[in-house]
């Protein structure tokens, strides 16, 4: 990560889909340098909450103030993982992940900075796999590929929606410990499922939740991420975390 | 506001035709000024509508057949590999024979009427038609047709249920090309032998040396290619809305207001 | 009435004036005939179709009907239109090209009609100049358009009647050197083709002395003939019609049935000298005056 | 075996152009019999290659600048949205417009050489391949291209990273329209001006009545675009191999022997 | 379920892409009636495998033996689940589930069960939702339609291929729990990557591991599924099979 990361703050955000509002008026600070996590029940608004906040609009309305600690503009120094891998097909494993470089700074700069691609291609499994199209991989190893990249862009704030959703629980484990190690010191806000994985990465949890959705702040677990799932406090952490998921969704 | 954009385009179209006259000092019985080809338009409106009619006839049912035609021999060319294997040769050849060739074998076949110009109308808009809704049809999603195979589906209901549907925007993409086609296609069939419609009239006309009525004939038949065109283009993107489009406008992110202030 | 079709070798022009005044003065309607003019955008394919017996009577010219024939087309010239050529090579007045000789080393446009070399031949080889030494270029409809717009410096295949008024009224007038004049013996430009083995006589016959009536209708009354032959398409009436009305009037042939033996022999035997056909045949297998017996 | 189909497949058209002269009775003036034309093909193969020849240099010709025009003015269109309200109009009559019409004019401006030809064949073969690259643009997958945004790239750089390739499959259908529609178009160019080519040696031989040289000239052409046609898809073929493509035969499903006794 | 569901027996299966062998030589036996659960590293090949048993080729050689105690053919009688989910962007979300009835019978059979579908929808949360574009859904509600769409096929044998990835703990206790009482008494392969969902739905547990990938057959838990998440029982196992996990992953 390059510079300061800053804290990201968002105010009376809404969003609407035709004649269906998503939510409205929802505030929202992520703080800076620490790793934010949301869960939510599947369809209540954590993607688009997410994508409002890298500037991706797809909606009809779509409203709010955002703003940086720093007072300068978040675009152009987040990093971005969709819910879907978005791996371009044409192209290899390697390119995939040098595409920011790529869009950036053309083919030269693509190629200057594939050794550290190929570095965390390594790192999340992958070796050996740099030249192979996208079409030829598993769904867990797409999403790897998708990871690799978003660690790749080496950004101050990292936005990702279920970055480990398709992976077993050992490269789980080893990519959560691996993320946490490379994004320490961004402002990361990450969407999962994974009770036990916000547990494990956050610094703060949030929980999108009712009708209207709103941000509930749950948990600011302690210790330093990543911390270990044989934890007794963990688990206890867990079934309270349940209890406020299964609240929220009882509520909706 | 569309409106005003197609009267913008017109009038800036005119003005590029009047430069081009002046600039290039192109004499007048080679290409008239926009205002010869207007007046003449409007004194010859009757004779220009009557064998507008004719054209326009032809031109629709030439689309219709070659459509017709053409997603039929796509089927084939999906639904079997040796019907591919055989007909496409012979789709490309039909592509590539030049009309006047054809003209008699057409005229002895199908008389001096309209069948002989729907015919050719049809030939022309066929190829098209057809290279478009095979491309469409075999880039389906191999993991929906994967899935209908499970469930047992035989393979024409995935043709029908999975293929079709999904090759609607590429088919939507020969569809377009063959609305602008199909104009030429019936003034093509008129060459083959006709005493009305706008293709006999512009040969007639030129023959004559009466470039003015040429011109404004044209200017009929280009606007029945607009008219067709953007008629059938409106039609499709209602057909294919389910297609995700990005225009790198429409698609643009929004900006977030920054916060001024404590809210 | 008996229908008849009848396939015109080009859009309607003054050339048919006297076909059109036939069908709508009801010369062809007294002899009970009910006849349908049929305009093609190609010449070539009307003899073609007769032959193939999708139409009764065709308008071809006479140097295509021989080598129609020759090429094994059952055709017969059983009538003639206009009976002078009419193919001429035209230059500009007030170009460059002064006599048939100037022409070494220019370019010499022409629409392809199958028969233009043999006449540029004949016509140059007057004036001492070979075919090789003029570039030939094929410029289809455009014969006036290409010569007025200097592209080419002179066309063989247009029409003295048409072409040259067509640019006198652009203001870019003609010079014609005449093809009769410069060696080729003379011919029927305009002639009306049959199917030879399914031939009418009678039915001809009638179909000749309608037009014959019609062309004499058409001497004797050109004022109510241009009438009635701008009422058959409104589009025709225009100075260029008008003009090439009047050049054409002199040109139709009097007795359409007629047939002169010995000036098809000839020109059969010109086409044969220079190699358009194999041999000159005799004038029966060819051309036939109806109402011979 | 690829060969071999294809000479199965000229056989059987042979065999269908022989059984339709038969059946139907066409004159050999109208239309000749395969051996007729086979024979003077082979009696005639000098004149044909010589006139091919020039056909051929200017259908590549044709084919290489109208590609060229057709991706650069799609690449405009998909660029602003502005070109593509002024643009498109612009596409769609240069469709529409019959060549012959415009023929004096590009005479005019491009003499009775290679260039005029050349002109028209681009001109026919514009819009099918502009039509089917803004298609393909257009297409592109909206998630890449916000990613894409995300990570600060340049309407320039989405468009020749992301958009281009994808529009890869979409541009290979658009050219091969446009390989099967070229040879019509060299051909049509010169039919209106020229002193060599197929298309002349045709009209030529068609005034003639060497009908069965006109028809060896037609497959001559005929040749020239299958050979086109199949040369530019197998190299579109492995340029889009990335895109799925679901053959129904190809993609079958396997079927895993049923066990047969204890293994 | 319609008819008695029969058990499934492969043996020798083997699958190679271009020159790399997925696996060689594995023996599985689905027992009839039962849930069996496969686990196994991101890019061993689980979904290949299940893909090879719904007899779906991509691969470039397929070998193997394949065979039901009934005696009949598979095929025609298993459901299927990919691990996309594989909805038809043109039509809406109902059709989407009644896909099977159409394709096999047309548009009028299809009919005729959009009742039983819409309730199957309203099962998996997404009443309401029936006329929608799969467009207009999130990552999670897709995922809930093909998984109504897999059990709306009522079928003797079913294969699915991560189901509940996408969905939130909550969604996804309930969704368990409905698949597990709806595909009673159907022979059940299932691939997933969480061990608490294998312990709580299998029968039997196989974890597909090692170098060239193995089948290990490794629990059968007991009691009736769905098992409680919070029987201390299941939580002991989940360290046992995590650790079988680790050693799989350890030793390729
Ligand atoms: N179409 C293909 N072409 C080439 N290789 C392929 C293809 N499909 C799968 N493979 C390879 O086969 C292996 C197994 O893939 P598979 O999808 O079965 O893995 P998986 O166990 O389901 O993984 P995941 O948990 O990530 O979904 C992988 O190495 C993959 O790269
Ligand atoms: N393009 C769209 N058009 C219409 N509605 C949409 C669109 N995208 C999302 N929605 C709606 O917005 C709501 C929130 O969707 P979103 O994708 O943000 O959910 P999510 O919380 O990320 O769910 P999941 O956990 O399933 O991914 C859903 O009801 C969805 O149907
Ligand atoms: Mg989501
Ligand atoms: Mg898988």
């Amino acid at each position: 990560m390059t510079g300061q990361a800053p804290s990201v703050r968002l105010r009376g955000a809404a969003l609407r889909f035709g004649g269906r509002a998503v939510f409205s008026d929802l505030d929202l600070d992520l703080p800076a340098g620490r790793w934010t996590c949301l869960l939510g029940e599947s369809g209540i608004g954590k993607t688009s909450l997410l994508r409002l906040i890298a500037g991706l609009g797809s909606a009809d309305e779509t409203r709010g103030h955002l703003s940086c600690s720093d007072g300068l503009p978040l675009a152009g120094r987040v990093a971005y993982m969709g819910q879907r891998d978005l791996l371009l097909p044409w192209t290899t494993v390697l390119q995939n992940v040098v595409l920011g470089a790529r869009l950036r700074g053309g083919r030269a700069a693509a190629r200057e900075t594939e050794g550290r691609a190929a570095a965390l291609l390594r790192a999340v499994g992958l070796a050996g796999r740099e030249e192979d199209l996208p079409g030829s991989l598993s769904g867990g190893m797409r999403q790897r590929v998708a990871l690799a990249r978003t660690l790749f862009e080496d950004c101050p704030v990292v936005l990702m929606d279920e970055p480990f959703s398709a992976l077993d629980a050992v490269t789980r484990h080893r990519l959560q410990a691996l993320a946490s190690d490379l994004l320490r010191g961004c402002t990361v806000f990450m969407v999962t499922h994974d009770p036990l994985e916000a547990l494990r990465l956050a610094d703060r949890i949030e929980v999108l939740a009712g009708l209207p959705p709103q941000l509930r702040p749950v948990f600011e677990p302690a210790g330093q991420a990543p911390r270990p799932l044989d934890d007794p406090a963990l688990a206890q952490q867990a079934g309270r975390l349940m209890i406020v998921l299964g609240d929220g969704a009882r509520a909706a | 506001m569309k409106l005003f954009r197609v009267l913008v385009v017109a009038a800036g179209l005119l003005l590029l035709w009047e430069a081009l006259v002046r600039l290039t000092a192109v004499p007048p019985f080679i290409l008239p000024g926009p205002l010869a080809v207007a007046l003449r338009f409007l004194a010859q409106f009757d004779l220009l509508l009557h064998h507008g009619w004719v054209t326009a006839v032809e031109i629709l049912l030439g689309l219709f057949c070659g459509t017709l035609m053409g997603m039929a021999s796509a089927l084939l060319i999906v639904a079997s590999r040796p019907a591919r294997a055989w007909l496409m040769p012979l789709l490309v050849i039909s592509q590539a024979l030049p009309v006047f060739a054809l003209a008699p074998l057409l005229t002895l076949w199908f008389g001096y009427g309209l069948a002989s110009k729907v015919v050719m109308a049809s030939l022309i808009i066929y190829f098209p038609v057809a290279a478009a809704f095979v491309d469409g049809l075999r880039r389906a999603d191999p993991g929906l047709i994967d899935l209908a195979r499970v469930m047992g589906a035989s393979p024409l209901a995935i043709l029908l249920n999975l293929r079709l549907p999904g090759a609607l925007p590429a088919l939507a993409s020969g569809l377009r090309v063959a609305a602008a086609t199909a104009p030429i296609g019936a003034v093509v069939g008129e060459w083959v032998g006709s005493s009305r419609g706008l293709g006999y009239l512009m040969l007639h006309a030129n023959a004559r040396l009466q470039v003015d009525l040429m011109f404004a004939a044209l200017a009929l038949l280009a606007l029945f290619s607009l008219t067709l065109y953007f008629t059938l283009d409106a039609a499709l993107r209602r057909l294919t809305a389910w297609q995700p489009e990005s225009d790198s406008v429409s698609a643009a992110g929004f900006s977030l207001l920054p916060e001024k202030g404590p809210s | 009435a008996e229908r008849m079709t009848v396939l015109l070798d080009w859009f309607v022009n003054p050339d048919h004036a006297t076909l059109i005044v036939a069908r709508d003065g009801g010369f062809f309607e007294r002899h009970g005939l009910e006849v349908e003019l049929i305009a093609p955008a190609d010449p070539n394919d009307p003899p073609k179709l007769v032959a193939a017996g999708k139409a009764d009577l065709a308008v071809s010219y006479q140097p295509q009907l021989h080598m129609q024939v020759a090429a094994g087309l059952p055709l017969l010239r059983v009538g003639t239109l206009v009976a002078t050529p009419l193919n001429s090579l035209v230059v500009l007045r007030d170009g460059p090209i002064q006599g048939l000789a100037d022409l070494k080393g220019r370019k010499i446009g022409f629409s392809i009609g199958g028969f233009e070399e043999t006449l540029l031949q004949t016509m140059l080889g007057g004036a001492g100049v070979a075919l090789d030494e003029v570039e030939l270029v094929n410029v289809n409809f455009s014969l006036s358009p290409a010569l007025i717009a200097g592209q080419v410096d002179a066309v063989i295949g247009a029409f003295r009647n048409f072409e040259l008024n067509q640019m006198d009224i652009v203001g870019r007038p003609g010079r014609a050197f005449y093809p009769e004049e410069e060696g080729v013996p003379p011919y029927d430009e305009l002639v009306l083709v049959a199917k030879a083995d399914t031939l009418d006589r009678a039915k001809l016959a009638r179909f000749l002395l309608a037009l014959e009536e019609a062309t004499t209708f058409l001497l004797n009354h050109p004022q109510s003939a241009w009438a009635l032959f701008i009422a058959s398409d409104k589009a025709l009436d225009d100075e260029l019609n008008r003009r090439a009305w009047t050049d054409t009037l002199p040109r139709f042939a009097l007795r359409p049935a007629a047939l002169d033996q010995g000036r098809y022999a000839r020109f059969a035997t010109f086409m044969a000298e220079n190699g358009m056909i194999g041999e000159a045949g005799t004038v029966a297998d060819y051309a036939i005056d109806v109402n011979a017996d």
